[in-house]
């Protein structure tokens, strides 16, 4: 038997596990101190301890993770998204030591780690970007913004998700957070590079789920749009992305699938892209944000449109077979949506509430599906993401997509933490988002509501 | 975009944990016996002293036990299979054990089947028991109507009524306590 | 809230609590003394004891549901399967008692209920049926047995679920059979009214699902073909129904479709044909078996392949709304089989083996739905039918479904009772099956395996 | 990101970090015996007294305490909190309140690491510790080999090597027992 050694925690943990399960390989999970009683652990063969539970002694050292798979003969090491998953380092010792590295080449990794050389990438594939420059100091910084345009966002070159993003409105309010955002990003990503970029501020977020044979053959399942954030943070997920023109579809599809070429990428990936919804064209203006070399928090939403299993399709072509997903499918005739449930108190900065699960209750019934590592007694550590579980729906279209998710997240029940369900039902109810897609920074405009928070703090002076 | 950020997020507003240790390092230096910190979210709590923090502790594994959860109102289960061709509803008088320490030699008359508890056939008439009331196995104490149908209840055990628990027009489901009797005391027991 | 009374046990149970869920209905559950602790007990709002566990003291007694019903003010009722479902007094009694009753008509249930009339309303709505006569005693038996021509079956008029059949080959065997099959008919279900039927030595169980507005209108969602059984029990359903001609399909669709139109039918039903597989002619020779009036088992595969939800549309339609089914949905570009685990041993004639579950693990991953009411601890009561639970699998094709499905079902562990899962492993893996549907006499011409069943004899002489 | 605007949050009257630090400091210079500072979202509890607040009240709100889980095989938690940025690993040497039974006076000396265990700096030389063996909080008892790196186990208690339980060459994964120690007498265990 073929072993699989499952480098990190969490859903996505639990989630490689069922790909082996349905490929017959041998799962056995890299636990931290924190996680050996972790779900995963339980589902997988085996459960081998690398460190203790802060990340940074555990799931950040590739040289641990390698270990641990020659130390129980894998042969295959999934990275799983986050933690190491996009290290060229990681990739890099699994090939000195003869393990396949489910994701894409080191080459690859690097070339799209950094915004400026996966702008450059873009750029050269031929894929739309957005007008912007990386900038050394003060004078640069101002020539390029004229250029560009007010408002505009500095950001920290080795930034991610969604941190290291700062809007600037003119060019003296430009002048004031250069300083301030070069330090930041040098104490943050350990490189104080910036880069200037123009904002759009009517904004949706789509990205397209791509899947390279890693010899330039390229797989475009769709698009997703996942614009419902929450500072650069999504909260929930859809496939196909609404109300997108057939040209607009397709260049978004082509944009990746060059930039899939380019790479001769190898592997699940997704290329997000900014699609400005006050482009009146067709098709839409959209912009290349990034591309994330490793399988996605979301993908589940893609599967359940597509009828495919991405996971497995890692794990297939990292075992030297074809991945099996078609290169060209049809169009999805349902509707899919995916609620990613937090320990966070919404009506409160959504400030983390790890805590002991005293009870566990998820919705059943055709069309949903759940991915989760929570269980009841399950203690959620405070030492890593407050993900609980992400509630995915499929149905015939939108609306009853939204009206199945509304009784889907209704009918779950986590207690023992405070979760962000509230906050979900309140999208999911909402005018503006059952109408259509809504834009990135829509949220923020709406949440908190305002009678909800007056209530909370009534609540804190009590 | 990344989704899930592992380490720790900036956004809170709560301490660093490099502020935690340097706190936790001027407390230690100082001379508290104990500490408690509470903040929402966030709960520090020192002491000199072992097990000044005493608190349940945290079940050892979180899978269930093996053990079903405690019915409610269930009537002790029958060591024999009842055969399945009998549908005619029989009243069930059986010693609880769950109720015996409160009463441990009463035997409890359950409702047979679900539906309204009668305690007289009509009500201009007298309860068919009371109180104090004399029983033999096949005494009728009350009536079950289901569905404009009336299903006499037997004691189906001899003594005397020392409680009537349900009330006319009860909705009373299967096994539900209808009254509680203080059984003749059987010869083989009362060598006890 | 409207309350619904569940009438009804095990999965099924669960099943339409999470319908209810979905519409926002408060679910109540009756239950018997043996399922006070039922997961449908436990996930519903209120559960009430009707009676003790032997079924005719309570889930087959239609004033206690009723009584039940009205007692915690339910106002719709459903029966699920089996039990009452398909019994006219317990719809009767709740159209006197005011509660909505999920499911046809009564006329429509009598219409149908046993195998004569639903026959002679089959001929009425122009559907095909066997050649067959009903038989009062020996020489009319004989003198219809001529015509229709040996083997046949001889059948209970009022048998059901398979039971009360019985091949005959010729004319002497049939005179030896009758007054046996007449008395077991009177003893099984109170008539020994009997049915010659010509027999189909090479068929297939096809089966279309149909939904009546209870106003002539139709919606049909598809066949399925459920081949695989053991003395005429369902073990594995799939959908759609593999290597139908489109004229064949059409066949089935419309007759199907002009039954329930006679009928008025109201709600979810089942139309049972036999397909003969030794014709050559295009559309192939269907004749009809039975309608089921009320929810099926093998519901959930129609609801993957279709991205619908059957249960939920029988009680919007018993509200008085739309039932919300597309009439004539897009061919599914999925295929989805489902494999029912029983607490059987199928090395020693499917013994059932009730006990207490110890252990158990359901897969998990994209396309993997699970029906069940099992939990680790549960006492699986000896009382009532042996099903565990259902496990559904959704993929882009039929060998990719048999792939994930044979994953699936190894991925499944459910200890402390011995399950049927060898069986379906076993089925899954077998060549015969993986080329194309099977016939209904295949099961048993390669279960149990010799070698198996030399293995197992051992076993159980130990 | 940058951090959450203290302004948008409920709780814009707390105290900031700095300000509870500095408010800690103040107290401990003075002569207060006891402290018990609460304002709405915020408690401060302080005591030079053992047991001062044995009364266990409960959280002010119903959120999760900030114990870790106890893993089967970790080390007893530390009072302070580990900082996340210290990735260099260091031995754990505890009292193991579960072994208590079988060796209550020993102490454990596990692996920092996931990684291959040896007993001496290279195959043809003594160990660095053996049975009888003093350690010391500083002595190097051997080494984790973590991808042709070798990272040197410290001892982190002082005492007398009664067991070496792993063995050369063995897989240890992380909190893996790898020595017992009969720890020095502390002056204050000495009157016990």
């Amino acid at each position: 038997m073929t072993a699989v050694l499952i480098a990190n925690r969490g859903e996505i943990a639990v989630r490689v596990v069922a790909a082996c399960r349905r490929l017959g390989l041998t799962p056995v999970v890299a636990v931290s101190d924190a996680d050996r009683d972790s779900l995963a652990a339980q589902l997988a063969d085996r459960a081998i301890c690398v460190g203790p539970a802060p990340a940074p002694s555990s799931y950040l050292r590739a040289e641990l993770m390698v270990e641990a798979a020659l130390a129980t003969g894998a042969t295959l090491l999934h990275p799983g998204y986050g933690f190491l998953s996009e290290q060229p380092a990681l990739a890099e010792a699994c090939e000195d030591n003869g393990i396949a590295f489910v994701g894409p080449r080191p080459d690859s990794l690097r070339a799209v780690g950094d915004k400026a050389s996966a702008r450059a990438v873009a750029e050269k594939a031929g894929v739309p970007v957005a007008p912007g420059a990386v900038v050394l100091d003060e004078t640069s910084a101002v020539r390029a913004a004229r250029e560009i345009g007010f408002p505009l966002l500095v950001k920290a070159v080795h930034g991610g998700g969604g941190r290291g993003i700062t809007l600037v409105r003119d060019e003296s309010e430009l002048v004031k957070v250069l300083p301030v955002a070069a330090a930041e990003a040098q104490a943050g990503f350990g490189n104080g590079a910036l880069y200037l970029e123009r904002f759009y501020a009517a904004a949706r977020h789509v990205e397209v789920q791509v899947f390279g044979d890693g010899e330039g053959g390229v797989a475009v399942l769709g698009e997703r749009d996942c614009s419902v954030q929450r500072r650069h943070q999504k909260l929930i997920e859809e496939c196909p992305a609404p109300g997108l023109s057939l040209a607009t579809r397709d260049l978004l599809r082509t944009s990746a699938a060059r930039l899939v070429e380019q790479l001769r990428y190898r592997g699940a990936g997704t290329v997000e892209f900014v699609l400005d919804t006050e482009s009146t064209a067709d098709p839409q203006t959209i912009v290349f944000l990034e591309m994330n070399a490793r399988i996605q928090v979301e993908h589940p939403v893609t599967e359940e449109a597509y009828g495919v299993d991405l996971v497995a399709a890692q794990l297939r072509l990292a075992l030297g077979e074809p991945h099996g997903l078609p290169d060209d499918p049809p169009e999805p005739a349902v509707h899919v949506l995916e609620c990613r449930l937090n320990a966070e108190d919404p009506y409160a900065g959504f400030r983390p509430a790890p805590g002991r699960i005293t009870r566990v209750t998820f919705p059943r019934g055709p069309g949903i599906r759940i991915e989760s590592h929570v269980y009841e007694g399950y203690l959620l550590p405070p030492y890593y993401d407050s993900l609980l579980g992400k509630v995915i729906v499929r149905a015939r279209n939108r609306v009853e997509a939204i009206d199945a998710m509304l009784a889907a997240v209704r009918a779950t029940e986590i207690n023992g933490v405070t979760t962000t369900a509230p906050l979900h039902e309140f999208v999911l109810a909402h005018p503006d988002f059952r109408a259509s897609a809504v834009e990135t920074r829509w949220l923020d405009t709406v949440w908190p509501p305002a009678s909800a928070s007056g209530t909370v703090s009534k609540g804190h002076a009590a | 975009m990344a989704a899930a950020n592992p380490t720790s997020s900036p956004e809170q507003d709560l301490p660093t944990w490099a502020e935690i240790a340097e706190l936790v390092a001027k407390l230690d230096a100082g001379t508290f016996a104990d500490v408690d910190l509470q903040m929402p979210g966030f709960r520090l709590r020192m002491s000199t002293t072992p097990d000044a923090f005493t608190e349940q502790a945290p079940a050892a594994r979180p899978r269930a036990s093996a053990e079903p959860p405690v019915p409610t109102a269930a009537p002790a289960p029958a060591a024999a299979p009842v055969p399945t061709d009998a549908p005619e509803p029989t009243a069930t008088a059986t010693p609880r054990p769950h109720s015996a320490t409160l009463s441990s030699d009463l035997v409890e008359i359950t409702a047979p089947i679900l539906g309204t508890f009668y305690s007289k056939p009509s009500p201009d008439v007298e309860p068919f028991v009371e109180v104090g009331s004399t029983v033999a196995a096949d005494t009728t104490v009350a009536i079950v109507e289901v569905m404009k149908l009336m299903n006499p209840v037997s004691a189906n055990t001899s003594g005397r009524v020392v409680e009537v628990v349900a009330s006319d027009g009860d909705l009373v489901e299967f096994g539900q306590v209808l009254f509680r009797v203080a059984p003749d005391v059987a010869p083989d027991e009362v060598t006890r």
